[in-house]
Formats: C-alpha cells, structure tokens, sequence
C-alpha cells in the first residue's frame, strides 16, 4: 500500500525531502512502518536515538497499537521547539 | 464553549490585538503570554530564527490543548497565535491569551498552555549565527 | 535595575503597545495581566465605572510594588499602567506587564503585582448603574 | 500649624471636599490628627467603622509611630479598589 511521508526541519534536511511516497506492506503496526522509514532514511539516525524521534499517523501522535492504512499521512520530526 | 482561536502567521504578531480579541463582557481579566527572539542562546548570538510548523497537525494540537485547558481551569476564551518563517531579534514568536473571569484561573491556564505547546505542538526553529545555522531539538 | 514605567492615563489602554515597551534583547517572555470593566458585578449591571487616583501617591506606590517585585523575582523590566475617568463596559482599566529571562519568574511577578495593586495603590472605582452609583471599597 | 487634608471617591462626597487646610497642634501624632479630622468630618464615620479607613502622610501610608508637622500632606480615603 501507498502512504506519505512527512519531514520537518532537521529530518527534512537529513531525508533530502519534505515529502516521499513509500510503499509498505497492508495493515503493518506504526511501529514497524518507522522501523522501515527509518531503514530507508538512515541519515535521520545517524546522530541521535530513534526514541528522541517523534513520529505521527494523520496528524496525531501515534499509539503503540496503531496500525498503518492506504493512503495515510505519515510525519517523522524531531522534539518540537516552538515557543 | 467560549472563544477559542488558532492562528499560524508568517505576518507580524500584534499582542494587544490578540488578547483583545478573547475579551468577554463577563469576564475580568485576561492573561497573555508573549514570547520573543533573544539576542543570545546558550552564549551564542542570534542572527535571526525561522520557524517552521506541521501546520494541520500543529493547528489541531493547539485545539486539543484549548480544550484540555477549559476542562481543567475555569476560563472562557483562549488564543494561541504562532509565527512562522523569518524572525529577528525581538520580535513576538508566540502569543497565548486566555480570558476568565478570575485572574488565577486566567494565569495558570496561561502558564499550561505555553507549557504543553512547548511539548506538544509540532513548531520547530532554525537558529542562524554569523557562521552556520542549528535546527533546534526540543528536550 | 531594568527597565520600569508607571502611568495614570485617562486616555484607552493599548495592551500591546504596553507588552512591546517592556521587551528586553536578553528576555525571553514578557507575561501581561489585562483587566477590563465587567458588565456584571454582584448580579447588578453596570453602565460605566470612573476610576479615580491620589495621583502622585499611586505612582510611588506602583514604583515601590516593582522595585519590590524585582528584588523577590527573577525579572528585567515592568510596565504598570491604570486608566482614570470614564471606562465602558470592556474597556481596559489596568495593564501590568512584565519582562523576564524564564517565563516562570513573569508569570509568579505579573500575579504577586496585580494582587498587590488591589490591595495598596490608593485608585478607586465609581460603579454607575442605571439607577444609581457607588464608590468601591475593596477588602 | 497649617497642614492640608485630601480626600478622594467616597470620603471627597462625604467630606464635602476634596481638599481643606485645617490648624493642628504642632508635632501632634499621626494618630491623634486623624482623630481631629474625623470630628471634623463625622460623616467619614457615620457608616464604617474608623479601621476600614486609609491614612497617608506625605503620600505614604502612615506608621504608627510618625509625627505630623507644619505643611504636611494628609490624606483620608477607603480601601482601596482599582485594578
């Protein structure tokens, strides 16, 4: 299945991208799916923990138990700085 | 419910604006929280900030923030106004204004929301120095 | 010592106005307490409220609220304004703004100055109701 | 010795004025002034007790221990209420 995925700031410019299409298998865990983001975007971890990422499915923080769909709007960011 | 607004602008930020805006008839005071470029972070001079923002989601955690607010103090009218793009120094960033009808409820509320925003709103700034530029990480 | 005015103006209260005069390069939050005429007050409707000062005293004392402030909490610059004469229904009566490095510090000042001028500055309001007034006595 | 009163709000209507000169003995007690200028001005008692009142000399809320002198500045008003 098709999904988007969104990047901000430093993980836009570590992805090379505000945006990419990824095909990923139906029905897989948000877990899983970062794991695959992740794996195709190494820079995004090259000089931090995964666990400092934030990582939200249509528009919300995901839950642990959040499965991933067609055409969802996935979004990997950083720890926000706005204030 | 009350007034409750949500605005990302890359025009500039006129706090008396905003926190007339939330102002009922029955209500008596309104505080406002008005958050500004410094000069110097961590010992090192500013140039200027961008802000940049996961608008949709950042407008609906902003919401949610709001509402979570009016559930737990009693207030009447909130906004919540962030800048985006290109900040110098000094100039407004942020604005929260929230309106009640006693002043304590209308402070702690106040000091919540900017709280949260700072953890939960997905806003990022770009510092840029004479000699080279950070996205900042939040904690 | 910072930056610190104090008014008694007849003329309206722009809050933002009073917001930006406080804003330092080194701040990072100015917090601003805004409090407007109800429409209500104990059940009864008002028409207008006139708010009137010991003049040169109410100056000294919001001076002596700030300097006092500043030495309880981590501030830079304070802004105390108070409107006089005849004030509708919404408009802005008093405007306490405060600079500070750490919002907290704003926050804890702003609360602890408004509470303060309540209680101490000699301004007292005329509550005017369609039949009849009263001069306030606060607590 | 000379000194001025003032009165503001509710003790201005009640006092008649919002301004007198009156004669004091001389180096009399903050306290025993005020008690001067409320027999002079009863309806500033008529409807509160002397406590609920506010007295200043020289634009400062007075001590108790201060002395009145020649060309003071006295002031008599209620608690106050801006904000």
């Amino acid at each position: 299945m098709k999904v988007s995925v969104l990047f901000f700031g430093a993980t836009a410019e570590e992805a090379g991208t505000a945006k990419a299409e990824i095909d990923l298998e139906d029905g897989i865990g948000a877990e899983t799916a970062l794991t695959e983001i992740l794996d195709r975007y190494p820079k995004l971890t090259a000089s931090r923990d995964r666990s400092s990422l934030l990582f939200a499915v249509n528009q919300e923080y995901v839950r642990a138990d959040e499965t991933v769909n067609e055409g969802d709007e996935l979004a990997v960011f950083t720890a926000v700085s706005g204030g | 419910m009350g007034l409750m607004f949500f605005e990302l602008t890359i025009d500039p930020l006129d706090v008396g604006e905003i926190a007339r805006r939330v102002v009922p008839e029955e209500c008596g005071a309104t505080v406002t929280l008005d958050g500004y470029v410094r000069r110097f972070t961590r010992g090192r001079e500013t140039e200027y900030l961008v802000y940049e923002a996961y608008k949709p989601m950042a407008l609906k955690e902003m919401e949610r923030l709001a509402a979570a607010a009016k559930d737990e103090f009693d207030i009447s009218n909130v906004a919540i106004v962030h800048r985006l793009g290109k900040l110098r120094i000094g100039e407004t960033s942020v604005v929260i204004s929230v309106a009640a009808p006693h002043r304590r409820a209308a402070f702690e509320a106040c000091e919540w929301l900017i709280k949260e925003l700072k953890r939960t709103v997905p806003i990022w700034k770009k510092e840029v120095y004479a000699d080279g530029e950070v996205w900042v990480e939040g904690e």
